[in-house]
């Protein structure tokens, strides 16, 4: 097999292609996802390959067609659907938390929900405070979703392929700064080595993607890169910072991250969405609740946005989202 | 359409174990609530008792679920609301596992988990929900399945005429209607949403003109009739599968008891109630099948059997266990 | 209704400012987002430039928007949508602090925080947002409060024919209708919501039908004309003015441009624009001013007018400084 | 003025009923406010008292009514709006944080949004799993929103009057099993001395309802009085604890649980809300970010739901929402 590089955008796509020749049960839907390809790309040549048929475009029902993923999915149907902007939630929660998330547990485990829900996420390119949000944090808050965030293409298909093949409903949450698309500016570590052939990640894994021994940074996402060009940046100056990516909320590999932090003695967390009660606090209280058995050595940094909505303008944005400068600074002053 | 001898007995039989099961429950709901122990000041105890939490009861509904579900089969899918017993019933769940449920016993449909507002059963493809509204989505997507699957399978959904306000009835017939499904919708109108009346709350004296907005077939029964919701739903089961897509039906029909139990109903007309009672839709029934020659030794024996079984369904909750804890933190994946 | 010399005259200028400050947007829009230096193997850089982000465009929605709000003062509130501008400017917002808002300038209409999907103006009661549908329940508040207020005051609420299957239409509709809201819900039917067709996401051909579900007037304007507009929205504007409750309205209209700028329209018939811009509203209302009297002259100077204000607003924008840093900790609470 | 003891209910409407007095903006709206007076009690008393212009039962369409609820705000109203049960948020949070939370500041400060969101949250009765959350720290992750949970009569008067005068969007949270309805049992330390007379109590202070040295129980709501008990028959045994009621979550009075837990140096949350990436790991976030100033003495505790839909069994939903003896097992554990 060839080396290949392949964006996020057309790692995810090949993931579902491979999963739809595989077993005639997988299906597309949601808006623009045939015709367009997604918004962002993640279902771009589908509708080629499988008509229209397994590759449906919907209305702007979000209510409806994920609501009908669920009830498809009760039917032994394994729907792929796409919200476009995790942004958009809030006219369809109920159908996600309250049904998707529960009907299997409220049955005592009888109704089994295999749908995978994909939407974008994050800012960076100014599309301001309902086109930007995070939001992950919220979705792993509750109950009964499996909640997967990839950093790059490999992760992005191993990750597509476990996640159409899960019972469970599983949210998927990619970021639109690095899908490679052709008109928005990507973090390069994204667009990386996948392979043709079918594999998958399990979830709950998290990956050390750069061995320190100072500090860790616990992080996700399109984070993952700028903590990356963080650490480089301080191993100029003999920092030596070891950077995890989480890769799933749900189930969370919380032994890794203590496992570092008790190597490093230090943790920062570098998150994308708010600040507060979200992703970064839960990090922060692992070591907490863990102190007996860790060493620190001082108190745990969190960068995440300040508890304010996503400002258009562009200076106001680069402050509130956490940036490679802020990261490094951060750590900097952690070694202090 | 019209139903057979044989369906008119079914229906009557189901409507009777129905009501039974209902009217049993206001009193078993009561054990341990009453008298008001718990605390000083405390008229009834909602989380004591037998079984605890919201009860929502069906009683004076029967037509819509009995009418409807005589077209079902087990391949046909249902999903219903916060008020489901009598569509769970009449889609053939058993008594014992819905009883058990209620109690929150590990013999229940959920094993106690889910509790009376969410019954699942994958076996006579059953789901419902607290939530008002929220049934619609799922039934387009279980007509989607069939579709896709080559099936005609229908899916029916239930919901009230305050339900038919929310935002989910309107994107969930537009879907069903541009996707073709085989979905019926079926609008309970029991007048009332908790206390608030369907003239305060909806538009329009029809629900089932509704259907216009979505280019499909709407119609409204009247009078709370299971034969007539039987010829209503007949038609467009039929519809449905023969690819002919989804329809909107409303059926006019009467909440007995209060939206839940422990409703003091002080927003209710007096004697309201019993002047519905006094045309009760079982009663038309029975008399319609005494007239065309069921007797009344054939009437008793039914009676008997529907009171046996739904005795047994509550002994059966009764004497089951509940779940271990540990089971608690189970089941939230499969 | 039919409008008077001046209104006419009103509404051509209007447009005319319209299609120029979105036709010079198009192309200030790529200045620092081509040529592709930002990374390799990228065509365009959506978060590069003087105005990055998002950016949706009105060209050839005019009519909807000016015939619409010649009826209004600054007393009537609108609700627009993620396609904003025209409802903008046709409200009287200040073509200055709207480009300087798209810079995300401090002069800009929120202080450079809000950007091109959100734009409030206090002063003019406008309000937008970038979700789909948002904007029609809020209509019904700010109805609501002239209402309450005893105010002959109207709310005007625009969105997509795509939005027209969203949950919020309709709850928006039937509350509106209920309690007999001044809300004229304004349906801008441009055939696409992003590559999504009419008929591939809507159930009946003419959204005004879906009025009958709630008991009000709907009407449905074609041809994309403004003088139909005026006519139509000014009974509806009327009938909330005089307590007679909502109404509903389907404009047909003409999206020129892509969904949003970037878009390589793929999914669009090749020459379905430009036979659309042969039949341009601008082009026929100045036909029909010239007609009844207006002078090539007059027209001239309508022209330059309009110019020089898009030309000045955008420089006012280039120029603007963009907020301090610590803003943006400001304003989450008032 | 007389002593007066009122249910948490009824100090409600009152507040209410006072501020609808004072001003003529306020109105109330919802599903069964009006004839009904609040499924909670919460409005009742106050059709009789205002009429049907003022307090107004809605159709169930919480996006359009709570959506309503931000228009009539921008347009001088002041609104109360209340949706039934915290649990069906899931209808109408697009309206909710995209729009009442975010107006204000996309607009840079010129919109002024003062709405009153009242919601009904907690379990402990059996309801399961659609109407039995607290969720409160979901809406204290997304800005804009101040976020109010009262645990008794006398706070819940003067925190609602406090929101109702607030010229931002604040959501208010009661607890069922405190309101001192006659058909729910309650924890009677909520029924209280109201004053008949008007008070606010500002935001952002939280209460220490009871002073102790050994460790410190920051919680809320229902919980209060759950962690009274269990502090109670902590005391038989010696062991001291002091309780920290935070009253708000946004804003959240940081200083108050710093300052007890570098007294008592112990740190036990006890919270009804889902466990993971919410209030419980918020708070234990705050002193990990504050180890450098906090001494602690062992790892921070946190008890919550775990993770899991309510379930509806009696013993199951004992077991999953944290009790009395919970709390008095696990700060045992604390001390050895
Ligand atoms: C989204 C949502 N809003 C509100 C409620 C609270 N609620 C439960 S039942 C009910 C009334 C439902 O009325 P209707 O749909 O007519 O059904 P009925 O109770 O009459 O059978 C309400 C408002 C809910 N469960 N879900
Ligand atoms: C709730 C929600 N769903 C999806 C989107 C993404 N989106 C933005 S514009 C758009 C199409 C809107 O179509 P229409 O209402 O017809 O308005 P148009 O763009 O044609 O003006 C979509 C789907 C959104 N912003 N909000
Ligand atoms: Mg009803
Ligand atoms: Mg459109």
């Amino acid at each position: 097999m060839a080396d290949r590089e392949l964006t996020m955008a057309a790692a995810i796509s090949e993931a579902i292609a491979q999963e739809m020749e595989n077993d005639d049960n997988v299906f597309v839907m949601g808006e623009d996802v045939a015709k367009y390809g997604g918004i962002f790309g993640a279902t771009g040549g589908l509708l080629d390959k499988f008509g229209t048929d397994r590759v449906m475009d919907t209305p702007i029902s979000e209510t409806a067609f994920i609501g009908a993923a669920t009830g498809a999915a009760a039917e032994g149907m394994r729907p792929i659907v796409e919200l476009m902007f995790v942004d958009f939630f809030g006219v369809c929660m109920d159908q996600i938390y309250n049904h998707m998330a529960k009907n299997t547990y409220m049955s005592g485990g009888n109704v089994k929900l295999p749908v995978v829900l994909t939407t974008a996420i994050g800012g960076g390119y100014n599309d301001a405070a309902q086109h930007s949000q995070c939001l992950y944090g919220l979705f792993a808050h509750v109950p009964g979703l499996k909640i997967v965030v990839p950093s790059n293409a490999y992760d992005a298909k191993g990750l597509m392929i476990e996640s159409i093949r899960d019972d469970n409903p599983v949210m998927y949450f990619f970021h639109k700064g690095i899908m490679g698309l052709p008109w928005m500016a990507y973090f390069t570590g994204s667009t990386n080595e996948v392979p043709e052939e079918s594999y998958s990640i399990p979830f709950g894994q998290a990956k050390v993607v750069r061995e320190g021994t100072d500090v860790t940074i616990v992080t996700l996402s399109q984070m993952v890169h700028k903590s990356t060009a963080a650490a480089d940046a301080l191993a100029e100056d003999g920092i030596s910072a070891e950077i995890i990516d989480l890769r799933t909320l749900v189930p969370l590999d919380r032994e890794t991250v203590l496992n570092s932090v008790r190597k490093t003695g230090r943790l920062c967390v570098a998150d994308e969405d708010y600040l507060s009660f979200g992703l970064s606090g839960e990090i922060a209280a692992l070591v907490a609740e863990n102190l007996d058995s860790t060493n620190l050595n001082g108190s745990v940094k969190r960068l995440a946005v300040p508890d304010v909505p996503i400002p258009y303008s562009r200076p106001l944005e680069q402050t509130v989202i956490p940036q490679v400068a802020h990261i490094e600074s951060t750590v900097r002053e952690m070694m202090n | 359409m019209e139903p057979t001898k044989e369906q008119l007995l079914w229906m009557y039989e189901q409507m009777l174990v129905i009501r039974d099961f209902e009217e049993t429950m206001v009193n078993v709901y009561l054990e341990g609530k009453l008298p008001p122990e718990i605390q000083e000041g405390l008229a009834f105890d909602i989380g004591s008792g037998l079984v605890p939490g919201e009860m929502h009861l069906a009683a004076g509904q029967e037509p819509v679920a009995v009418g409807s579900c005589v077209h079902l089969t087990d391949d046909d899918t249902i999903t219903g609301t916060h008020r489901p017993h009598h569509f769970a019933i009449a889609k053939g769940i058993s008594l014992n596992s819905l009883a058990a449920e209620m109690f929150g016993k590990v013999t229940g449909l959920g094993r106690g988990k889910g509790g009376h507002m969410h019954l699942f059963s994958v076996d006579k493809k059953f789901g419902c929900s607290g939530i008002i509204g929220a049934g619609m989505p799922q039934a387009c997507g279980a007509a989607l399945a069939a579709k896709k699957q080559g099936k005609d399978w229908v899916t029916v959904t239930f919901f009230g005429e305050g339900a038919a306000n929310q935002g989910s009835f309107h994107e969930s017939l537009n879907l069903a209607a541009i996707w073709n499904l085989p979905v019926i919708f079926i609008c309970e109108d029991n007048k009332y949403a908790i206390s608030v009346t369907r003239e305060e709350s909806t538009a329009i004296a029809n629900n089932a003109d509704r259907a216009i907005g979505y280019g499909i077939p709407g119609v409204r029964v009247e009078n709370n009739d299971a034969v007539e919701v039987y010829d209503v739903v007949g038609e467009a089961v039929a519809r449905g599968r023969q690819g002919k897509g989804p329809s909107l039906i409303e059926v006019s029909t009467d909440r007995y008891l209060g939206h839940f139990q422990g409703d003091a109903e002080a927003y209710r007309p007096e004697n309201e109630v019993s002047t519905l009672r006094e045309n009760d839709p079982i009663d038309r029934l029975q008399q319609q099948l005494l007239d065309s020659g069921m007797t009344e030794e054939e009437d008793s024996q039914i009676k008997e059997r529907t009171k046996a079984s739904v005795q047994e369904a509550y002994a059966f909750a009764r004497e089951s266990a509940y779940p271990d804890t540990s089971e608690a933190t189970q089941h939230v994946f499969v």
